[in-house]
């Protein structure tokens, strides 16, 4: 009988039976509490916005975030305490979620970033007073024209746009779904949960909003742009597996599954749908990750967003996606190795030079550090490929210790400022080292961190990755990642060279004074690079007890 | 757990680095006093280990400590020093004071208008700092260990010679400044690129021992151990690869020909102390490396490549010596010298007799000295004219006779003139590599007939013939130079009569290192006993 | 028929979204352009749904679609944001960051 | 005893130190404390003597390690003395004929206001001779080696402000640096050979090497007395040298340093004995030495530079002598002595007509001195008489006892070697006759200086006068004595060993012979320069002469092949360096630059062309995957 038919009476079959009673899920509610808080936090803070008067919002939702953090990391630390990043790893919410060493040790990493970023969120001494009201570094009303009369209307009432807490929030707790989703599914939703957040967030700087609502966007198209390519690459795989749950599509991919009716047999195990929709949903990872040539957006997207989100994005975002990255490759791919790794072999490579290529010739710093950070996404993607538990570790551990970097130097970025706002032209930063020796040190810190200097974080970092990289036969990679950290260095030390070595010029930027929020944004950014770079085998055992998936 | 002198030996002048860079700004003066202190400490602390070590002691290292460190990357904080290193710790602590005394006020801001720039506190910080990581590299007996301070010297140095230069005489203020960081950048860039491929050797190397003992390791004894009991095997390509790896790295510091260029533009542009610094303590590490690491990890590669490298140092020797007659400028001048100088040690090294190798050490002690006298003095002269062109010179031993005389002595020890110390160092390398390479030895040995023509010719245009206009009323040596060349002067003096003591600690450590590359010193054709050879 | 067609022709609608969003100026169009790729996506689920025979494919197109309405609501207020301090929806003109 | 030989050295090191170090405070007193230091160890060397000559002739060596000096693995070397009738000759002389030159210079000196310090660089020469002549092994040696050339480059730049000076102080260290290039090398090679290179057992040994290695130590050996001793090839640099004060030319430059290579060639007998070729480069480099030199002394009218070409030609003679092997050891060092007395007598003499002449050197505008200087005249004129080998005088014995053994070398060789030899005796006769005439005899040829005032030439005060006659009784019986029953052969046997050559003319025809030329020699001079008037003014000449006065070409040649070629090879390398080595590195640094330029550009800000590469990135991946999957 015809192959529709077939179809078709199984499809009556299953009509003419008595409904069945479908049973309510089963939620896991005190595994998945991380991202249960964060979200709450977030709605509260959303009544907040709607209630709280003026006045108090800027307090009220600073202690929100905090506190809401706070608590998840809490509960993170709670749950990995309770070995559920060892033997005790689970799949949790009916297959959608993943509670194990990883997705842990990510989330952890995601909330402590969401904090210290906060804070440098939450800074209202650097803008110069409103109307005698202090004002953060946010638009005062995003939805206002540029220079128009409602934006004066809204700067004279000293409006801040205090949304930005809950949006933030919103955008973590995606952050902390997204390394753990176990189906592709809820891959998707929470790669939008938190990258539409990003986009209005983008859109709201004080100054320059212009090139803020332009990189927004940007941002927003080209990312709905990827995320469409992630759907259908998801929808082939759906027709690949005829599931979206990762157990079961390795399973498939490994030829384990249980015997099909031969009549799907065009759709099910059908390789080309495999690879091409394994293919498209890199390039969606790709994308977040910001590899070359999905990088495009990376430069423009963080040199015009407000500096304290444009921290925020390259430290979590990164850890985010690469968390789903890695779980993608390790638990649903591992069959098919060796179609995938040559192709990530060849967007790392291309990755690690184009980044550190062109940002030899910025001019701007947050464009310079763009191009780093997508130097930086080479680097680790060679830890991806190894393909080891060392790979995985060495990832996590780098992971944990470039977030803070980035914080500490967008952090610092922040606070160079001359009338316009932000200096964040390379020329303005001649000789910083002269006008305030301290921030240009500690900046300097940072960027010796960048290019992977001895006793930083950045050189444990960096030396973890290529030794997994090594280990797992990819010598070559570990080649091209040490031509382009010395190509990298170049840029790094050209920063120093300005700061210190060159004259200062007369009407150069002011370093302003920061509250305690920023200053401990940056120091915990330098705290945590030396240590790391000095003493880090405690943050390696914790990597590599994370180590391993669970599926 | 007895103390833990060698690591004293580098935590004290890192402490000092910071007290000192913590010093207030207008208390510049104490920075100096605190520096010179710190540095004296050590020099102690060096002094110590030199009594402590025993020459006759068997086991490679001595005074070891050793603790666990980052243990995923099968690091150790492990130190021990053999006989080379001690004596190249007493040699890095005893230039040191010299160098702070030099450079007394050359870090001196011109104008106290800002106060929270100290470039006083932070010269001499830096200069500390450096000692410090140098110290640790000497001691260091794990690969990675060693090379995280190999690296990380590299900042304080590019520091050192990017803020820090000579007033700027004719050339504009703008156009010494531009110099500067391009001598700067020049250096640390091509020291960065070497450390990045030998970082690469060095990840190459933990994989193999990974891969083979099952456990990754860095302890340089423990990988010789093993490839001594056969646990440990390196394919000859993988061991080429990772020689070449480090020893690329080594000879970029060292600096070896043509990995050099970045040396004279360093030497030139930085002050006189800090040239010494580079020249006299911060490049030896890359020699001493070679004989450390090279050598005892990848034995087999080292031969295969012997013959390169020693063409190589060949070129260096000439081509450094050469380019030095025909350079305009003083400091460049001394600069290529060294880089000759090089040349002989790397030739040592390699030549695989202990008759190399002993001299190539005992080289980086003299060369020190030496270089430290002639820069520094040269260093003296320039601060009093304000010009490094030897043209603007001429007579300056009728108005200035002690600096005429200094220099010409440091020249003389330059030149290698029997009686100072050079000689021995000098003639011990061409020795070795003589008897097992002739040609290279006799080759090597028209390099000390071009030294006698740079130096002289140096000496000729600047010290003798009718006084030059500029010199005029040119002050002799202060009581402080005075301090600083006199004993440089006598140890160049004490070294050339009677090196003995430096020999009887190096000779038990060489000896071991050509064990470990499994060489022996050729023997004579006419066998004379030894009853008579001792007469 | 055979179900594979609707394959089809959720990848040309695709990729005519795709080119959509690479040929045309307006923002407006380029989005609704990257709203056909998701609904081309939805398609696809749809007809897999069909051809494995299990429901997830449906219920992934409709949490697609509540994922595209949030989308539009973000795009959109970014967009008109965008319009009314250029008086121009075109996004070539959006291009102040560069190089 | 021993412990002397020690302090033979420390004494005149030890008055270099105070003397250089002490500063201004001994201006007054510097020159005498030198004068005394360089007696004392005159004094313990004639101590030394006599207690060598208490001694059996079997067993008149003294020996004394005094430190294990470079003892590196199989590699030893000590500093240890070694004192045998051969050193116990150079020590005398040096000393003796040292302390006399200290003694003159006090008065030579005494207008300069850096005395102090002269005495300080003599005394440290005097050190580092006797270094040189006392070690017990090469490399020690080799450090007095050094030693003498460094002091004879202080002394030659003594007057630095001259650069003529200063550039001839320069021109000798680097000539004497090639020859001692040649001498590290022998030792090297010595090393390799026998594991050693102390005197004792290398010597001992030399037979049972193999004659490739000695022939090769040989010719390195006899490049390092070149260089010292002034010899062709290496001979460049003694005429410059005369820019030093005289003294300096007198004690360094005629008696005693030049003639270090004899000294090395001697002791090296063994090795030389055992490599006949490298022999007979000996003996070529001597016989063409002697003619050389005594041809550039006829055409110089530098007093100073005749008398330092007359120098280069007297030791031809004995390097000559040293290279025919036992048959001319002896007359060798012979010849070396009594040349030290007669040639610094004449330099001194020299030194004191200039003295009396506001420093002119030109002959040429000398004349008819002998009446103003008698005691100079008389004591230059027995000079005279002993160098050219007038019967009776020390000159005579030395010098025909070499033409004899010349002979003795037998074959052609001996003939080529003898008329060398004799030739050369009669050139200098012409040149040193010449040298006479000009200055003591004919007319007063006297010219303003440089300030415009005439000359008034005087007779030098005592200090100087006085060594000058010493000097003079030495070049007149010194031979006599050393041939009075062959004492000196005798003394000096049991050190190099003697052998008597089979010569095909006998002593007296060789003496005869020598006589002839002589004669003629004189003559020759006599008619050129006694007969006619002497213009002022050197006549052009023809191509010889004027070749002669230029040194025969040899310095054109250096300057232009070496000096020249040198400039432009270092000038080249300098661009080399710059462009090339530096350039590659700077290019690639550009060009990354330049390439990270171009792909900013991608970076257009136009968001579609953003999509683009997205798009074409994801087409690139999944046609990779598939392909990979394909292959």
């Amino acid at each position: 009988m015809s192959h529709a038919a077939t179809v078709h009476s199984l499809w009556t079959a299953a009509a003419a039976e008595p409904p069945v009673r479908i049973p309510g899920p089963h939620i896991e509610y005190a595994q998945l509490s991380p991202t249960l808080i964060v979200l709450g936090a977030a709605l509260l803070g959303v009544l907040a916005e709607a209630f709280l008067p003026r006045r108090v919002r800027h307090h009220a939702q600073l202690l929100l975030t905090v506190v809401g953090l706070a608590a998840a990391f809490a509960a993170v630390i709670a749950l990995a305490a309770g070995g559920y990043a060892g033997d005790k790893a689970r799949i949790a919410a009916m297959g959608a979620v993943a509670v194990d060493g990883p997705a842990l040790f990510l989330q952890g990493t995601i909330l402590l970033v969401g904090l210290v970023a906060a804070f440098t969120f939450a800074e209202r001494r650097l803008e110069p007073m409103a109307h005698g009201r202090p004002v953060d570094s946010f638009a005062a009303q995003g939805a206002a024209v540029p220079g128009g009369e409602a934006e004066r209307k809204a700067v004279a009432a000293g409006m801040t746009t205090t949304e930005v807490f809950p949006l933030v929030l919103f955008a973590i707790g995606g952050m902390l779904v997204f390394p753990a989703a176990n189906d592709l599914l809820t891959l998707f939703v929470a790669l939008e949960v938190f990258s539409l957040p990003l986009y209005v967030l983008c859109a709201l700087a004080r100054r320059q909003r212009l090139l803020s609502q332009e990189s927004a966007v940007k941002y927003f198209l080209l990312g709905a742009f990827s995320s469409a390519f992630l759907l259908f690459g998801v929808a082939l795989l759906y027709g690949y597996a005829g599931t979206v749950t990762y157990s079961g599509i390795a399973d498939v991919v490994g030829g384990t599954t249980r015997t099909l009716d031969p009549a799907l047999a065009s759709t099910t195990g059908n390789d080309a749908l495999l690879l091409i929709g394994g293919a498209m949903v890199l390039v969606g990872l790709l994308f977040k990750v910001g590899a070359v040539p999905f990088h495009m957006w990376t430069p423009d997207v963080y040199q015009g967003a407000p500096t304290p989100v444009t921290g925020f994005m390259a430290a979590a975002t990164k850890v985010a996606a690469f968390g789903a990255l890695l779980r993608l490759l390790y638990v649903v791919l591992p069959g098919m190795r060796w179609d995938w790794r040559p192709v990530m072999w060849g967007v790392a490579i291309v990755t690690m030079l184009v980044g550190a290529v062109v940002a030899v010739t910025q001019t701007d710093v947050k464009r310079l550090l763009a191009y780093s950070s997508i130097a930086h996404a080479g680097f680790i993607l060679a830890g991806v490929i190894a393909t080891t538990p060392d790979g995985v570790s060495s990832v996590l551990f780098y992971l944990g210790a470039y977030s803070f970097v980035t914080l500490g130097a967008f952090a610092v970025v922040t606070l160079v400022r001359d009338a316009g706002g932000e200096a964040t032209h390379l020329s303005k930063w001649a000789g910083l080292g002269r006008r305030s020796p301290l921030l240009a040190a500690v900046f300097a810190v940072f960027l010796l961190a960048f290019a992977g200097i001895p006793l930083t974080s950045g050189f444990a970092g960096k030396f973890a990755v290529f030794k997994a990289a090594a280990q797992g036969g990819a010598a070559p990679l570990v080649i091209v990642g040490v031509l382009s950290s010395a190509i990298a260095a170049f840029f790094y030390i050209r920063v120093i060279v300005l700061m210190f070595f060159s004259e200062p010029k007369a009407e150069g930027p002011t370093v302003s004074v920061p509250s305690p929020l920023t200053s401990t944004a940056i120091a915990l950014g330098v705290v945590v690079t030396l240590v790391l770079g000095v003493a880090p085998q405690y943050f390696l055992d914790l990597a590599g007890q994370a180590g391993t998936f669970v599926r | 757990m007895s103390f833990p002198l060698l690591t004293a030996t580098a935590v004290v002048p890192a402490a000092g680095a910071l007290a000192t860079a913590a010093v207030p700004a207008a208390r510049r003066t104490a920075a100096k006093w605190l520096a010179l202190g710190v540095s004296l400490a050590t020099l102690l602390l060096a002094a110590a280990q030199l009594v402590r070590f025993d020459p006759d002691a068997a086991g490679p290292f001595q005074l070891t400590e050793s603790h666990a460190w980052i243990k995923d990357f099968g690091v150790r904080y492990d130190l021990g020093v053999d006989g080379i290193s001690v004596v190249l710790i007493a040699l890095t602590a005893l230039l040191i004071p010299f160098v702070v005394l030099a450079g007394w006020h050359d870090a001196d801001p011109l104008e106290d208008s800002s106060t929270r720039w100290r470039p006083t506190q932070g010269f001499f910080a830096l200069i500390l700092m450096v000692e410090a990581m140098v110290v640790i590299a000497f001691e260091a007996t794990d690969v990675f260990l060693f090379y995280i301070f190999f690296e990380a010297m590299l900042i304080p140095m590019y520091f050192l010679i990017g803020g820090f230069g000579d007033r700027a005489g004719e050339r504009g203020e703008a156009e010494t400044a531009a110099q500067r960081s391009y001598a700067a950048v020049k250096f640390l860039l091509y020291n960065l690129v070497g450390g990045l491929i030998m970082l690469a050797a060095v990840i190459g190397l933990y994989a193999v021992t990974a891969h083979q003992l099952g456990t990754g390791t860095f302890s340089l004894t423990e990988i010789v151990q093993a490839r001594a009991d056969g646990r440990l095997e390196f394919a000859t390509t993988t061991e080429r690869a990772l020689f070449l790896g480090f020893f690329f790295a080594f000879a970029v510091k060292a600096p070896l020909w043509p990995l050099h260029t970045w040396l004279p533009n360093a030497m030139g542009e930085a002050t006189a102390p800090v040239a010494v610094l580079i020249t006299a303590v911060v490049d030896k590490v890359g020699t001493f490396a070679m004989l450390r690491f090279c050598l005892q990890l990848f034995p087999e590669a080292s031969k295969w490549a012997t013959p390169v490298i020693l063409v190589l140092s060949l070129i260096s020797i000439l081509y450094g010596a050469l380019l030095a007659v025909g350079q305009r400028d003083i400091k460049r001048l001394i600069a290529y010298a060294s880089i000759s100088h090089f040349g002989f040690i790397v030739l040592g090294i390699f030549a695989m007799t202990t008759q190399g190798q002993g001299g190539a050490t005992l080289y980086m002690v003299n060369h020190g000295i030496s270089t430290a006298a002639l820069m520094l003095v040269a260093g003296f002269l320039i601060s009093r004219r304000g010009s490094r062109l030897i043209a603007d010179y001429g007579g300056v031993q009728k108005v200035a006779p002690v600096l005429a005389g200094t220099f010409l002595v440091g020249g003389l020890a330059t030149l290698s003139l029997p009686g100072l110390a050079p000689f021995v160092s000098e003639f011990l390398v061409l020795v070795g590599t003589f008897s097992r390479y002739p040609v290279i030895g006799v080759l090597a040995t028209v390099g000390i007939v071009l030294a006698a023509l740079y130096v002289l010719v140096l000496y000729q245009r600047t010290m003798t013939g009718p006084v030059a206009e500029p010199v005029r009323g040119m002050p002799d040596l202060r009581v402080r130079e005075l301090v600083v060349v006199a004993p440089l002067i006598v140890l160049l003096l004490v070294l050339g009569i009677y090196p003995k003591p430096v020999t009887r600690i190096v000779d038990p450590a060489v000896e071991h290192t050509m064990s470990q590359v499994h060489q022996s010193d050729p023997k004579p054709d006419v066998h004379v006993n030894d009853v008579e050879a001792a007469k | 028929m055979n179900p594979a067609n609707y394959l089809y022709l959720a990848a040309l609608l695709f990729t005519i979204g795709a080119a959509g969003v690479l040929i045309r100026r307006n923002a407006i169009v380029i989005f609704m352009c990257v709203e056909l790729m998701l609904n081309a996506c939805n398609l696809a689920f749809v007809t897999f749904s069909r051809l494995h025979g299990n429901l997830d494919g449906q219920i992934i197109a409709f949490f697609t679609m509540v994922v595209a309405a949030a989308e539009v609501v973000i795009g959109l207020a970014i967009i008109v944001t965008i319009f009314r301090s250029r008086h121009s929806a075109s996004v070539d003109d959006a291009s102040l960051l560069k190089l | 005893m021993e412990n002397l030989i020690g302090l033979l050295v420390l004494a005149p090191l030890l008055g270099a130190g105070v003397l250089l170090c002490g500063g201004r405070r001994l201006d007054r007193t510097g020159h005498w404390i030198g004068t005394l230091l360089a007696a004392a160890s005159f004094v313990i060397g004639v101590v030394l003597f006599a207690d060598l000559l208490g001694r059996p002739a079997d067993d008149r060596e003294l020996g004394t390690t005094v430190f294990s000096w470079v003892p590196v693995g199989g590699f030893r070397a000590d500093v240890g003395f070694q004192l045998d009738q051969l050193s116990m000759t150079f020590v005398l002389l040096i000393t003796g004929v040292g302390s006399l030159i200290h003694l003159y210079s006090v008065g030579y000196m005494e207008h300069d206001e850096r005395r102090r310090r002269f005495f300080g660089y003599l005394n440290l020469f005097l050190a580092a001779m006797l270094l040189l002549v006392l070690a017990d092994n090469y490399l020690l040696l080799y450090v007095g080696w050094e030693g003498v050339g460094l002091a004879s480059y202080l002394l030659i730049g003594f007057w630095q402000h001259k650069p003529s000076a200063a550039t001839a102080a320069k021109k000798a260290f680097l000539v004497n640096r090639v020859g001692d290039m040649g001498l590290s090398i022998a030792v090297m090679l010595m090393f390799t050979t026998f594991g050693t290179f102390a005197f004792g057992p290398v010597l001992e040994h030399a037979d049972q090497a193999g004659e490739g290695k000695l022939t090769a130590i040989g010719l390195m050996l006899l490049l390092a007395a070149c260089g010292k001793s002034a010899q062709v090839p290496l001979q460049s640099w003694l005429g410059d040298a005369m820019e030093g004060p005289t003294p300096v030319s007198a004690l360094i430059h005629a008696a005693t340093m030049v003639t270090a290579g004899v000294y090395l060639i001697v002791r090296s007998g063994a090795i030389f004995d055992a490599a006949p070729d490298a022999q007979t480069a000996v003996v070529t480099v001597g016989a063409v030495t002697l003619l050389f030199g005594a041809i550039v002394g006829c055409a110089k009218d530098d007093i100073k530079k005749a008398l330092a070409g007359s120098t280069m030609s007297q030791i031809g003679y004995m390097i000559l002598a040293a290279g025919l092997g036992p048959i001319g050891y002896v007359f060798a060092i012979m010849h070396l002595v009594t040349h030290g007395f007669f040639k610094a007598g004449l330099f001194l003499g020299a030194g004191s007509v200039m003295h009396g002449m506001n420093d002119e050197v030109d002959m040429r505008r000398y004349g008819g001195l002998r009446t103003y200087m008698p005691v100079t005249f008389v004591t230059f004129g027995l000079g005279y008489l002993a160098i050219i080998g007038f019967p009776g005088l020390s000159g005579f014995f030395s010098k025909d006892k070499i033409i004899e053994a010349a002979f003795a070398r037998g074959g052609t060789e001996g003939w080529i070697l003898g008329g060398a030899a004799l030739l050369g005796a009669a050139i200098t006769a012409y040149y040193m006759t010449r040298v006479m005439l000009l200055t003591f005899f004919g007319e007063k040829r006297w010219q303003p200086d440089a300030d415009g005032k005439l000359p008034h030439p005087h007779e030098s005060p005592r200090t100087m006068t006085i060594p000058m006659i010493v000097l003079a009784f030495g070049s007149v019986f010194a031979g006599g004595l050393f041939s009075l029953n062959d004492a000196f052969l005798k003394w000096l046997e049991p050190v190099t060993g003697h052998a008597e050559g089979d010569s095909p003319l006998t002593a007296t025809q060789v003496t005869a012979a020598t006589m002839v030329v002589l004669v003629v020699g004189v003559a020759l001079a006599w008619a050129q320069y006694g007969r006619r008037p002497v213009p002022v003014t050197a006549p052009p000449g023809g191509l010889l002469v004027r070749a002669a006065r230029r040194d025969l070409l040899q310095d054109d040649f250096n300057h232009v092949v070496l000096v020249r070629g040198g400039e432009h090879l270092t000038r080249s390398l300098v661009y080399v360096d710059h462009t090339l080595v530096d350039g590659v590195v700077n290019g690639t640094a550009a060009s990354v630059g330049g390439l990270s330029g171009r792909m900013r550009r991608l970076q257009n800000g136009f968001a579609r062309s953003y999509a683009v590469s997205m798009f074409g990135g994801a087409a690139v991946l999944i046609a990779a995957t598939l392909l990979m999957r394909a292959v």
